[in-house]
């Protein structure tokens, strides 16, 4: 087993690795930078060391610093977390020539599957369906009109390199081919340092499905029970829930196989996330990322798993626990507390949290680095907490959830809690089955029963 | 259970200057005194800051809000980091800390062998390495950013130090 | 949460301006200023924050620390029962609260049919039966524990009632 | 299903209720001494009401005040929780006689359970191993000395009415026999105002372990995986955990038969919990606990159920979702969080919590009323929060609650937290399968390395 494992992030992932490395015997190193002195990575971990300014790009970007801190705490290992270095296919390499094992998947793994091209290319080298569209890059507006003509508008033009729906661009028929080619291409080049785009079949009424995979170095696999993850906004994720409700057992084995095949296929190793859109019965490879997911609690619990485990063991060179198609047991809903207004279009919020007292009880985890008096900065991303609830059922992981989120005592800072309550009490929600563009447009607002009554404890006479 | 907010007095008579007593409390605030006090024939209005226990003394470059809400009490942890903060405080003693720009290895000399850039007693210039800091095989000069006396050099030569660590205590020159 | 609903004081008349102490109460809340004091003629209305390092007032005999290291301001809670607590203190306006001993459902007769104990204006005695609150089956007779007159009748004939709800409001002989 | 629920209790296990009755969608109503209203079972529930002052003989106690309490708020079923009226068979009876459904078994059962001597007189009667001892109660020193020439010495003398090690005294020869008859005796009467009192043999070195137990009205009956509660202090339990540790598969499968077959034997209907000492391979019934257990939840982790939204289903008419001998998967543990100072005695604690920022992650549970600024009250008893920690081995278990416990901030009251974190450092604990006298003269202490990081958190400039 490793023996001691540098954390190359913050807030509630950091925390979380820092758990798992305890729970494993491991030491932690906490990198923080100076606007996270105060921050529970920092308390938590075995060690701590201070990499650099708030701003990410000194501290949590910073590849020479947190290499250099690594190397001065004698780190054997470097967990990336998610965001920030995790699909950084340099900052892997460079680890690797440090001779610092990089807790993921190979660089040249991370550079083939961070560049959507060849990702693609990938996929269905794996012999896994992916989206009618361009074989590469379109090098010219011509070849997206080329690729219109062969699979039909709609069309969607993506960033090569892309990511939260940056360089992205709809086209509805060949005459809007010149200006969305244009622009999504300079976006792309502003955003990514790259401009390169490729064109694909536009797919609308889609749900966003995804099957987490792990996999060790003598080329064990395993998948799991698929999450659904289509409540969106503006593409970030809110809400995850596993099983996906209602989807064909047909499409839950399709995506679970076809997972599986792009892993062996790789050569994988480590966890990973290969994410597909699931429209008109069909579904269609969209990426794959090669890291841990913010959402991969919900698979723990239904799969009763640990993958941070599992990755740090994999790390190690040690064997996975699990292996093959693993069952789910019950329903797991994810809701991601974001420090926004969802009432003042998710107007990010910072400073001090007053008051916290996470829900508890059965079938509850809150996975979170606040605390009473921690002040949220505006330097990095507003999740705040996630809370994931487990039930046999999904009707009753929902009920279990609006109790939850309900009891969810958070004061000082406006958050996406109220959301979730008012999605929990939509209907088609609690159908099941909702499309990607089910909060466009939707006037969901919700306060719970116990949220201003749980505010007022905060205030009461202490 | 929340009263709605909604003002409903309105059955009582004479109503109560309560747009006066708003204009005052915001007064307090915005003028931070103590306590205003208004009577003007059968009325008094008195408005009285909340005592503050002793000021808390945030180090972190965060902004403290101007009406903090949650009180803790100031507590040493006892940490190193939080320690060495407070030690190198440039309070009392007037003496100035050169800080480290990187997380890496502290050397006092150029190389191996080779005698320290400076001593305790030394006069240094703005600008003159004090030090290098190795990150990943990089040496890094790190310069004092004043004119002084070193007093005191607080790292061990190739000790590892954290970003912002202080490095050196100057005297600055009068 | 609910309060079950219970009315808590509509007939009140002129006798506390609780609405206006609702929002000077509020005020103070979203303000953080320590203390509005409000006097008019005979009323006067005073609403502190609590006082930072100062002892804790402890209602219960467990012992406070020395340092009181949490301090959250001290806010009112709108809830009824905090509301009745301050109406029918014995401060400003001189009334009573005659309160139920026991949960249970309200009677102002001794029998269907029949005239109730007492009426707004009545003057009663210390022992004298006011009400009957009904828990189980069992009429409890509730008596008066002052002497004077009959200022207010908080509850509804056949409401229920918690313990330690005010009932009646008494102004007390001099 | 049931419509609305008086909880008649307070503290964690009013909020286990409230969560429950959420979750089901029946209303709850919380009843509430002068002394909690500012506590959290008051303001989470639909409803609450006062009804009593803040000694539990007005008010938890209060059986005219609670009845009258129900039936004012029309609430069709009380729940009593555990402690105060949940073994009150006269309560329970009054709640029959005024058309209130009483969460637990008939009155009858109540009544039959709560006497030791009917008790042991009913489990021998469906055929459960029973210590050896006195059929009935002993009416006078010589019956004990009869008692003892049959089974042997050392005795064990017992209040029928007894619980909490109170009226017992362990007999080692006959001469003892008289003195302790009648010191036995004599606070058995003070302590149940029932002086009767009877003798068995004394165990030495032994384990307690208890079954979990559910039947439904029609007679369905569910066995679950057995509890150890061997780590105790003077008759409390500390810590629990499930499986017990090391137990032969045949003892583990004879309890769970023998106590199926009580349940069985007495028509028995709802939650219970049938307690045996395990000591040199054999079992032996101690007594029927004839409610909810304060360590259900372990029970509820590694079996994956919900056993007060069973108890409520029961209630209502409704089947139990689960029956016969449900297995375990992985392995959980409970530590009482109470506020005692395990370095000065156990001595009670009171007053303001300051900081509280319960642990969060995976495989973790919270049952708690506390929140920052509750101020803890001498009036009812300690415990302040339950830390349940689940994983798929004994051994990650035990990591996952030191990981847990080192990472519960709570100050302003000292705790038995750091006794957990010197338990589980423990080297037979952790071997697993002590006796009741473990906490006897050990000198454990210790203080994690995150507790006093964290209780600095609370301290912190915020």
């Amino acid at each position: 087993m490793l023996n001691k494992v540098l954390v190359a992030n913050r807030g509630e992932i950091a925390l979380r690795v820092i758990r798992a490395c305890r729970e494993l015997g491991i030491r932690s190193v906490a990198v923080y930078s100076t606007a996270d002195a105060d921050s529970l990575h920092r308390l938590l971990a075995d060690e701590a060391i201070c990499i650099g300014p708030a701003h990410p790009s000194g501290s949590y970007l910073n590849i020479p610093a947190i290499i250099s801190a690594a190397e001065l705490r004698g780190a054997d290992a470097i967990h990336p977390g998610y965001g920030f270095l995790a699909e950084n296919a340099r900052f892997a390499e460079i680890c690797e020539a440090c001779n610092i094992k990089f807790v993921g998947p190979r660089s040249e793994t991370i550079a083939l599957m961070g560049d959507k091209v060849s990702a693609r290319r990938a996929a269905a080298a794996a012999g896994v369906p992916v989206t009618p569209g361009s074989d590469g890059p379109c090098r010219s507006a011509a070849e997206v009109k080329r690729v219109g003509a062969e699979v039909g508008y709609p069309l969607l033009i993506k960033a090569s390199a892309g990511g939260g729906g940056k360089g992205m661009r709809v086209v509805h028929s060949e005459g809007e081919v010149d200006a969305a080619y244009a622009s999504a291409s300079r976006e792309a080049g502003a955003a990514f340092g790259d401009g390169s785009v490729y064109a694909e079949r536009y797919l609308e009424k889609l749900r966003h499905v995804e099957v987490q995979v792990l996999a060790d170095e003598r080329g064990v696999t395993a998948a799991f029970p698929e999450r659904d993850c289509s409540v969106q906004r503006r593409y970030q994720k809110l809400l995850e829930e596993s099983p996906a409700p209602g989807l064909p057992e047909g499409a839950r084995e399709g995506m679970k196989k076809a997972a599986a095949s792009l892993v062996e296929t790789l050569g994988y190793w480590g966890a990973g996330t290969v994410e597909f859109v699931y429209s008109g019965g069909e579904f269609y490879f969209i990426e794959m990322n090669t890291r841990l997911q913010v959402e991969h609690p919900v698979t723990e619990a239904v799969a009763s798993v640990d993958l941070v485990a599992e990755q740090l063991r994999v790390a190690s060179g040690e064997g996975l626990s699990v292996k093959g198609e693993v069952p789910a047991r019950g329903h797991a809903i994810e809701f991601r507390i974001n420090a926004e207004d969802p009432r003042r279009g998710f107007l990010p919020q910072t400073g001090p949290v007053e008051f916290y007292n996470p829900p508890g009880g059965p079938g509850v985890r809150v996975d979170s680095h606040l605390y009473a008096g921690y002040k949220v900065s505006p330097y990095y991303d507003s999740l705040l907490a996630k809370l994931i609830v487990h039930a046999e059922m999904r009707e009753a992981a929902l009920r279990r959830g609006a109790r939850a989120l309900d009891e969810f005592a958070l004061t000082g800072l406006d958050t996406t809690l109220p959301l979730h309550l008012a999605i929990l009490e939509d209907e088609d929600f609690r159908r099941g089955g909702v499309f990607t563009d089910f909060l466009e447009g939707r006037e969901l607002t919700g306060d719970g029963a116990g949220l201003p009554r749980l505010a007022a404890v905060g205030r009461s006479p202490a | 259970m929340n009263n709605g907010g909604e003002p409903k007095g309105e059955a009582r008579g004479k109503a109560l200057p309560l747009d006066d007593v708003g204009r005052l409390v915001e007064l307090l605030a915005e003028s931070g005194v103590g306590e205003i006090r208004v009577r003007q024939g059968e009325l008094e209005i008195t408005v009285k800051a909340k005592l503050e226990a002793a000021p808390v003394v945030a180090p972190s470059p965060v902004a403290v809000p101007a009406e903090p809400r949650v009180h803790l009490p100031e507590v040493v942890v006892p940490e190193a980091s939080v320690l060495e903060t407070q030690a190198e405080a440039p309070s009392t003693n007037g003496l100035h800390a050169v800080r480290s720009p990187v997380v890496g290895t502290f050397y006092r000399a150029p190389a191996p062998g080779e005698g320290p850039y400076v001593e305790v007693g030394d006069t240094v210039r703005a600008g003159q390495t004090l030090c290098i800091v190795e990150a990943m095989k990089l040496m890094n000069e790190i310069p004092s950013d004043v004119s002084g006396e070193v007093v005191e050099i607080l790292v061990q030569n190739s000790g590892g130090v954290e970003y912002d660590q202080p490095l050196f205590h100057i005297r600055p020159e009068a």
